[in-house]
């Protein structure tokens, strides 16, 4: 509780600290912030504090998530030094939002009641609504933060709609009573219980971009600023699963039948639509956000085959996933800096004859994301993998092996741009710290993959 | 090591010999002056020679039959063990004997023969290989050693067939020997894995004693011993795989002695009469061996009739004469068979070092039609062609009359036709030969450009050497008929069990070899009359002749009917297995997949219109779905 | 302990070497790794019978870090570093194009390769397995012919489909272990798996290594593939890449599924005899010697495969011995075929012929090697393929005479080739051409010297082979009572 | 409370379902189907208070306070939306000039 509070008190001071416009200590006050934040939320371990009533539980799996997306947010920050270092006004803004967003994301992973996870979602979303238009006179930036709101907003009442139902039906919006009241039934639901349920699942599913809820976030990921769109990728959706971990596991487990149903077929969508839209694409950003898609199949993977491990399997694929997508981004704008402004794969030409260490690192991040080994991103998949087999989910692990193949295929496509030599060169300029810090996460990703502290499953 | 005879352990020595004249030879073929390389390959294989010698002298004087030497073990896997070793019995040493012998003989020759190529050092080099593996082969002490130097000789054909490998139609000449050889060797191959299946062994002394229970006729042993007829077949040169012989003549002429003529196409004959316990428990095979031998030994000798190339007419008698080797083989007559062997090998080695010496004089000239009236200006050459003509016309008392009358007599006893056959092919060979004979060295001569002079002597001895071999060779082996203890067969009859049984009677066999020396004579005198009093000379390649004559001339065609059946299908096969099923079907269908999956990669991103009303309505749809989904399931 | 430092001292060595700057230096220090590693395999061989390293690490991603041996993994052991010496040495040209890179790339491939071979635990060997790929994918990448961009990215993917269906059985085989699962190879074979399973995980085990030997039809990516790759990628990919699919499958299929296998043996038989037909027959007519060369790999490596399923102690004999033959020949014939081509500058035979006038020395080494791949007696290849023939005899004597015609139809499509390139009339074109230098002959007489050495005196290697083979069985299970059935 | 609760109970929850699904189902046909941003946004609002009415219903015969008190969360939060949403129109029409949603499609494949 104190990390939130404490959080949420940088947020303000750095807003205030808008108005001296210095933009050298945002950064730094709002990493020790984050630091801070990170220390009190790791002192709760094991306490397992509730609030308000019992809406919120603060166990260790809400402060596992919490320091994951902390991590994650603290690169993004670190890379934001030099990101935002063009950017004149408001810069004060971005960081504050974006710890906000947090602030939404923590309630996200300790809520135990629906309200709680309302508000959540809320307090998450609406800065992103803003941060994706945080370039105020491109179309793109505008575009997409007009789209991202309609839609989210759009969602946000079907979810609550489905709550209203839910609440009707149950006459509570604690999740331990919902699931004692779903028990009774015995899987036999009355119709709008289960409307309210799916409706409820469908809020969720829209913010971790589930087929076939993803249609905002390849334009939203194309057209946000690089680093919102990093933040969205990885730390938006690490707390939308971690919520809808919660969601099943507090409330909704063991799933009735129809329900368990719609999100197989869920996952299967995101799978083969994310990969088949990614296998043609060339824009960069869009390549992403539709992997991002087709991770998102693999982690309703690992969370549908209910087992003990599924929570670890979940924080330990959203963590390896989000520590490989960040640097790429970052790579990606320096890249997309040295061509002035294009975004397409073409743009990564010749990167091996300038700067050969970061293709090697491109390489291992590439590869974790495509899931070979050594890296971690292999290692996520094959425990992705053993759950859903262990679980007797074959045919859906058949569906999700050829599926990774596809993934391989444009993965190594980009790395083969990075490879192959580029018609004209621009020199590429990399500063000190971004480079440190892709070094870092590379060798995070593979240290990942080689030392992991538990047994596979 | 067994070392039952005495000085066995030195058996080794004599592939050893060769061995190291080729590695000498072939590594330092660039020092080696002039003649250096001749003399050191003739001495190291006459050194073997001399240790064969000494060989059979004990052999004979201990009253040994057979003696095993194990060098290493070979290979061993599971329950095969097959040695390295070497067996040296009757039959083996009479083999190593010609081998190194008449090859000594050659190799001599070849001094004077090859002194003007340049890769001379390579010849020996090949030559002595050849002699190594050949070596080997007779030496074998099981059928997979054997093998090795089967392989061997045909590879050292293969390299010697394509010595001057500048013109293509050698190199081709060199493969199509090789390729027809292999497929006879597969067949052998599986025939010996076979034998291994049967009699968990495949040396010979194990295989023989086990084959000794089996009963006649077992349906194994007639696969076996057909397998092995194959592998026999494609060495030796009969139907269907006899057209590279004449090809092979494409090589330097000692090679076409050497090989083709005294040892390697023998080493199918060798390697029957070395199996003859295994043969004589197939009367099957046996009988396809008298039909195949028949039939070749005619068929090639009515071809030899039209052939106007010197060597490729020697080429078509060693095929008919191999078809008689073949014939006393299927008659279960072995000992008969390796006495021909021996012979043909001193004649037709002669012949061909003969023919050699010829083209020698003519400047590479090896056309008969361009030859003639050579009797005066090379007398040594023409006595010994004319000795080597009459004993392989079986005129007695030659030695071809001895081993040729013995296989006739042989056929009589099984079945009159037979005889009747081969008495004809017997003629036509005598008419072919004398043909040559008179072509090349009666009449006058043809050719005026060049000028034709006696061989120098390094050529001649061996010729003289050989035509006195060819001469009294015959009387290794007298018939108890004219008082002869016929002491060659006594000496294999030990290693090898001859099937015939009958002796026919005394006066029915003068009978028959009377008759037959009275057909002899009219055939000489007709061949007399036709090149020498009518002085007939061959057709020219342009003019026209009989339908018939022009069938043979082309030897019935069959080059062309192979290179229409198997080569041209061959290369249609390959080019469509390529251009159709792997370029047009197989890989395609991967790229297709691939292509396929973009194909509706593309029309998933058309789903991405970019219109907001359209997200709605897909968000709207989907939830619509959903909620079907779920209230009908 | 032995087995880390054959398994790290390459790729350690290949980490120092990016640092470095000169060529010659890099060259060197490489060189002498891999030399050094061979020592210590043969001194291992000699030595140690049979040695287990494990690690008990469950960190290392989770599980055991588990490495050993038995015969089958040392055969692939000592020609793995019996191979890639000469590889690096076959980089000793003119060409200084990121030195330190391709070395290291190459020390890489073989950890990798040894890894795949040490692991026992078939976690273990997969992360190996996979890793094998990266650096492989890079040398043909960055080193490749033309077109190489789009066939590296077919090769890639094509083997990686193979490979994750190998890691979706590998993970059904960890479920299936009893308790605390494991993946160790020793636990999956004693699982007693129902036959229907086996019939269908057969084919989810068997497709990454048919795809990687390649046994017809999955062969399609390599004859571009090799034609593409460079000198020392192509050798790697032959020499020993090939050699981890009969690996992978001897280590798989038999132990785990042996009812699988007996299920689809006849089936898979008959594949690999289309194959061995199908490429001879392809290499008859091919114009490109790299391409005719990597048909008749195929050819060869299919007899092989057919010699695997055959299932019986000489088949097994004649496969294992003829892995080490047959790697050997082609590293060799391969490294001849860039020899003259870097000496011509052509490798279409069309425009071929006449060599052996300028360039006698090459000729004659061209003819061991082609001897050697044709099965001549007194090569290796004739010991391995007379066994394997064999076993294939004890199978069905239709199935040998197919499997045979390899030496027919081999002898045939060697044989133009070597006579096109090297004989006729001398050729104006080559006239310059130089005949072999002392480099070549440091990297082909040692190999064609072990052709013929093996050839003549094969049962060292025969030894091995035996006692892998009954090591096997041993741990066949129900297949190795199948075998001691067929063989007995 | 007691009595409003009571008052409330007087129409059968039926109707207060059936409205508030019409409501809705109103909004979301709004939503579909018209092109200006700012109806959008209101029929959103609708949505919203569709589900306030809901739940305000629910709340009362179950006799729990809580469904009420969400209500009042509900709208805080869709007023910060509308602000923000507002804010973006405006964005958009300075960029744009124009309030069409379909008018804004770079973004798209």
């Amino acid at each position: 509780m104190s990390a939130l509070i404490l959080l949420t008190v940088f947020g303000i001071i750095i807003l205030y600290l808008g108005f001296v416009n210095n933009k050298t200590i945002l950064a730094p006050v709002a990493i020790t912030g984050l630091v801070a934040t990170l220390i009190l939320s790791v002192k709760d371990w094991n306490l397992g504090s509730k609030y308000f009533h019992d809406m919120m539980i603060i166990d260790n799996f809400s402060i596992s998530f919490n320091v994951s997306m902390l991590i994650i947010t603290i690169l993004i920050f670190l890379f934001g030094i030099n990101y935002y270092d063009r950017m004149e006004h408001h810069v004060a803004e971005q960081y504050a939002l974006m710890i906000f967003a947090l602030t939404g994301a923590f309630l996200m992973t300790s809520f135990s009641n629906l309200i709680m996870l309302f508000l959540g979602i809320e307090i998450l979303s609406i800065p992103l609504y803003i941060l994706a238009g945080g370039k105020k006179s491109s179309f793109r930036s505008n575009e997409a933060s007009f789209k991202y709101f309609l839609l989210g907003s759009f969602a946000t009442t079907f979810f609550l709609f489905g709550i209203a139902l839910v609440y009707g039906a149950s006459a509570t919006f604690y999740l331990p009573e919902i699931k004692n009241y779903i028990a009774q039934f015995h899987g036999h639901l009355p119709p709008m219980l289960m409307v309210g349920l799916l409706f409820i699942l469908i809020g969720v599913a829209f913010k971790v971009a589930v087929a076939p809820f993803h249609f905002w976030s390849p334009d939203v990921y194309e057209g946000a600023p690089t680093l919102v769109t990093a933040f969205m990728a990885t730390v938006v959706k690490t707390a939308g699963f971690a919520a809808f971990y919660r969601l099943l596991g507090m409330g909704l487990l063991p799933l009735p039948g129809p329900l368990e149903k719609t999100l197989w077929v869920m996952t299967g969508l995101s799978l083969l639509v994310g990969n088949l839209a990614a296998l043609r694409q060339t824009n960069f950003k869009r390549l992403l956000a539709y992997s991002a898609i087709v991770h998102t199949g693999f982690m309703m993977l690992a969370m549908l085959s209910q087992h003990d491990s599924s929570a670890a399997v979940l924080l330990y694929y959203t963590f390896v996933y989000s520590l490989a997508t960040v640097p790429l981004f970052i790579i990606f704008i320096h890249m997309k800096r040295a061509s002035l402004g294009l975004e397409e794969l073409s743009i990564f030409r010749g990167l091996y004859r300038q700067k050969p260490w970061m293709a090697v690192f491109m390489t291992i991040l590439l590869m974790s994301l495509a899931g070979l080994p050594p890296t971690a991103g292999f290692l996520a998949k094959y425990r992705v993998f053993i759950l859903s087999i262990s679980q007797g989910y074959l045919a859906i692990s058949i569906f999700a092996v050829i599926m990774a193949v596809i993934g391989i295929y444009y993965y190594f496509y980009v790395l083969r741009e990075a490879f192959s030599e580029s018609n004209s060169p621009t020199p590429l300029v990399i500063n000190k710290l971004n480079a440190a810090l892709i070094i870092v996460c590379g060798t995070a990703v593979l240290l990942l993959g080689i030392f992991v502290w538990s047994v596979p499953i | 090591m067994v070392a039952s005879i005495p000085y066995i352990t030195l058996a080794w020595l004599v592939p050893a010999f060769p061995l190291l004249g080729f590695l000498i030879t072939g590594l330092a073929k660039n020092r080696l002056k002039n003649n250096q390389a001749g003399i050191l390959a003739s001495t190291l294989v006459s050194l073997s020679f001399l240790i064969s010698v000494l060989l059979f002298f004990t052999m004979k004087s201990s009253g040994q039959e057979s003696a095993t030497l194990t060098l290493f073990n070979w290979i061993s896997a599971g329950d095969m063990k097959i040695p390295f070793a070497f067996m040296i019995d009757h039959l083996s040493i009479i083999m190593m004997l010609i081998v190194t012998g008449v090859g000594s003989l050659i190799h001599i020759y070849s001094i004077g023969y090859m002194h003007d190529d340049e890769r001379v050092n390579t010849f020996f080099a090949q030559m002595n290989l050849f002699t190594f593996s050949m070596l080997l082969l007779v030496m074998g002490a099981n059928y997979l050693i054997l093998f090795i130097g089967w392989e061997g000789v045909g590879f050292c054909s293969y390299l010697l067939i394509g010595f001057w490998f500048k013109n293509p139609d050698y190199n081709y000449a060199a493969r199509k020997a090789f390729v027809m050889n292999r497929i006879g060797d597969l067949g052998f191959i599986l025939g010996i894995i076979l034998l291994f299946f049967t009699f968990k062994s495949v040396s010979f002394t194990e295989v023989f004693s086990q084959a000794a229970t089996l009963q006649t006729g077992a349906p194994m042993i007639t696969l076996i011993t057909l397998l092995l007829l194959v592998g026999a077949v494609g060495k030796s040169a009969q139907i269907p795989l006899y057209t590279w012989l004449p090809d092979a003549m494409a090589g330097p002429t000692p090679v076409s002695a050497l090989i083709h003529a005294a040892t390697m196409v023998t080493a199918g004959i060798y390697m029957i009469a070395r199996s003859s316990i295994l043969y004589n428990l197939a009367p099957i095979t046996l009988n396809i061996i008298i039909v195949i031998g028949l039939a070749t030994a005619i068929l090639a000798a009515i071809v030899g009739l039209r052939q106007n190339d010197i060597k490729k007419v020697l080429a078509y008698s060693t095929v008919s004469q191999l078809g008689y080797m073949f014939l006393a083989l299927g008659l279960g007559a072995y000992s008969a068979a390796v006495f021909h062997l021996t012979t043909h090998a001193f004649f037709k080695a002669l012949l061909f070092l003969g023919a050699g010496s010829i083209i020698h004089a003519m400047g590479g000239e090896q056309d008969i039609r361009k030859m003639g009236g050579l009797k005066k200006k090379m007398p040594v050459t023409f006595l010994t062609f004319l000795t080597a003509t009459l004993a392989i016309s079986g005129i007695p008392p030659f030695s071809g009359f001895f081993s040729k009358d013995q296989i006739l007599t042989d056929a009589f006893e099984n079945n009159p036709v037979l005889y009747v056959l081969a008495l004809g092919g017997a003629l036509i060979t005598c008419f072919y030969m004398f043909r040559l004979l008179y072509l090349v060295f009666y009449g006058n001569q043809r050719l005026s450009t060049s000028h034709p002079h006696e061989s120098p002597r390094v050529m001649t001895i061996p010729l003289i050497i050989l035509s006195v071999l060819s001469v009294f060779g015959g009387f290794l082996n007298i018939p108890s008929l004219f008082g002869g203890d016929s002491g060659f067969s006594e000496f294999l009859h030990k290693t090898i069990i001859s099937k015939i049984t009958a002796e026919l009677d005394n006066t029915t066999e003068i009978g028959l070899i009377i008759a037959s020396l009275i057909l002899l004579g009219l055939v000489i005198l007709l061949a007399y009359r036709t090149y020498v009093k009518k002085a007939v000379v061959p057709a020219k390649d342009g003019e026209k002749i009989s339908v018939f004559g022009r069938i043979i001339a082309n030897k019935f065609y069959l080059d062309e009917i192979y290179s229409a059946v198997f080569e041209k299908p061959f290369g249609f096969l390959s080019d469509f297995f390529y251009n159709q099923i792997e370029t047009k079907i197989l890989d395609p269908i991967i790229d297709e997949i691939g292509i396929l999956t973009s194909r509706l990669g593309d029309l998933v991103r058309k789903l991405q219109q970019g219109i907001m009303s359209f997200y709605f309505f897909a968000m709207v749809a989907g939830i619509l779905l959903f909620i079907i989904f779920i209230l009908i399931v | 302990m032995i087995l880390i430092i054959i398994l790290l001292l390459p790729i350690i060595t290949g980490l120092l070497l990016l640092p470095l700057k000169n060529p010659a230096t890099v060259r060197i220090i490489a060189l002498t790794a891999a030399v050094a590693n061979l020592l210590i395999t043969l001194g291992l061989i000699i030595s140690v019978p049979s040695a287990t390293y494990s690690v008990n690490w469950t960190h290392f991603m989770g599980t055991q870090f588990t490495l050993g041996y038995d015969g089958i993994s040392l055969i692939m052991i000592l020609l793995t570093n019996l191979l890639f010496p000469f590889i690096i040495l076959s980089g000793f040209t003119r060409s200084h194009i990121k030195i330190p890179v391709l070395n290291f790339l190459i020390l890489f491939t073989q950890s990798s390769l040894l890894g795949v071979f040490l692991a026992q635990n078939a976690f273990l060997f997969y992360i190996f397995w996979e890793l094998t790929l990266i650096p492989v994918y890079f040398i043909l990448l960055l080193w490749g012919g033309e077109n190489r961009r789009a066939i590296t990215l077919k090769f890639f993917i094509y083997t990686l489909t193979g490979s994750l269906f190998l890691l979706f059985g590998i993970i059904y085989l960890f479920t299936l272990t009893p308790g605390l699962h494991t993946t160790d190879f020793s636990a999956f074979n004693q699982l007693h798996i129902p036959a229907h399973t086996q019939n269908w995980l057969f084919w989810i085990l068997f497709i990454a290594f048919a795809i990687k030997m390649p046994v017809f039809p999955f062969h399609t990516w390599q004859p571009s593939t090799y034609t593409m790759a460079s000198k020392q990628g192509v050798m790697i990919l032959a020499g020993v890449m090939t050699k981890m699919g009969i690996y992978g499958a001897l280590r798989f299929l038999f132990p785990i599924v042996p009812e699988g296998v007996l299920y689809w043996q006849n089936i898979v038989i008959a594949l690999c005899l289309t194959g061995v037909i199908y490429a001879s027959v392809i290499a008859f007519r091919q114009s490109n010697i790299k391409r005719l060369i990597a048909f008749s790999s195929m050819a060869h490596i299919s007899l092989m495969a057919a010699a695997m399923f055959a299932l019986n102690v000489y088949s097994l004999q004649g496969l294992l011995f003829q892995v080490i033959s047959h790697g050997v020949t082609i590293v060799a014939l391969f490294y001849l075929v860039h020899l003259i081509q870097e000496r011509t500058g052509t490798l279409e035979l069309p425009q071929m012929g006449g060599l052996k006038h300028v360039a006698p020395g090459m000729a004659i080494l061209l003819l061991m090697a082609v001897l050697g791949s044709i099965a001549l007696p007194m090569t290796s290849g004739f010991v391995g393929e007379f066994l394997i023939i064999t076993g294939l005899a004890k199978q069905s004597l239709w199935v040998a005479l197919i499997g045979g015609t390899t030496m027919i139809l081999g002898a045939i499509y060697m044989l133009y080739a070597y006579q096109r390139i090297m004989l006729g009339d001398s050729n104006p074109a080559f006239s310059k051409v130089q005949d072999i230098r002392v480099l070549d002959y440091f990297i082909l007489i040692p190999l064609i010297a072990v052709i013929f050495v093996l050839g003549i005196y094969p049962q060292p290697v025969l030894d091995l082979a035996e006692a892998s083979v009954n090591s096997m069985q041993k741990l066949l299970g129900p297949a190795g009572e199948v075998i001691s059935q067929l063989t007995h | 409370m007691k009595e409003i609760s009571s008052a409330i109970q007087l129409i059968p929850l039926e109707n207060y379902i059936g409205l508030s699904v019409a409501l809705f189902s109103i909004g979301m046909m709004g939503v579909l189907f018209r092109r200006n941003t700012i109806a959008i946004l209101m029929c959103l609002e609708l949505m919203f208070n569709s589900v306030n009415l809901l739940l305000t219903a629910f709340s009362a015969y179950h006799s729990d306070p809580s469904g009420q008190v969400f209500v009042f969360f509900i709208m805080i939060v869709a007023a910060a939306e509308v602000a923000v949403g507002l804010a973006i129109v405006v964005m958009m029409k300075r960029n744009v000039d124009s309030v069409d949603i379909n008018l804004l499609n770079r973004l798209k494949w």
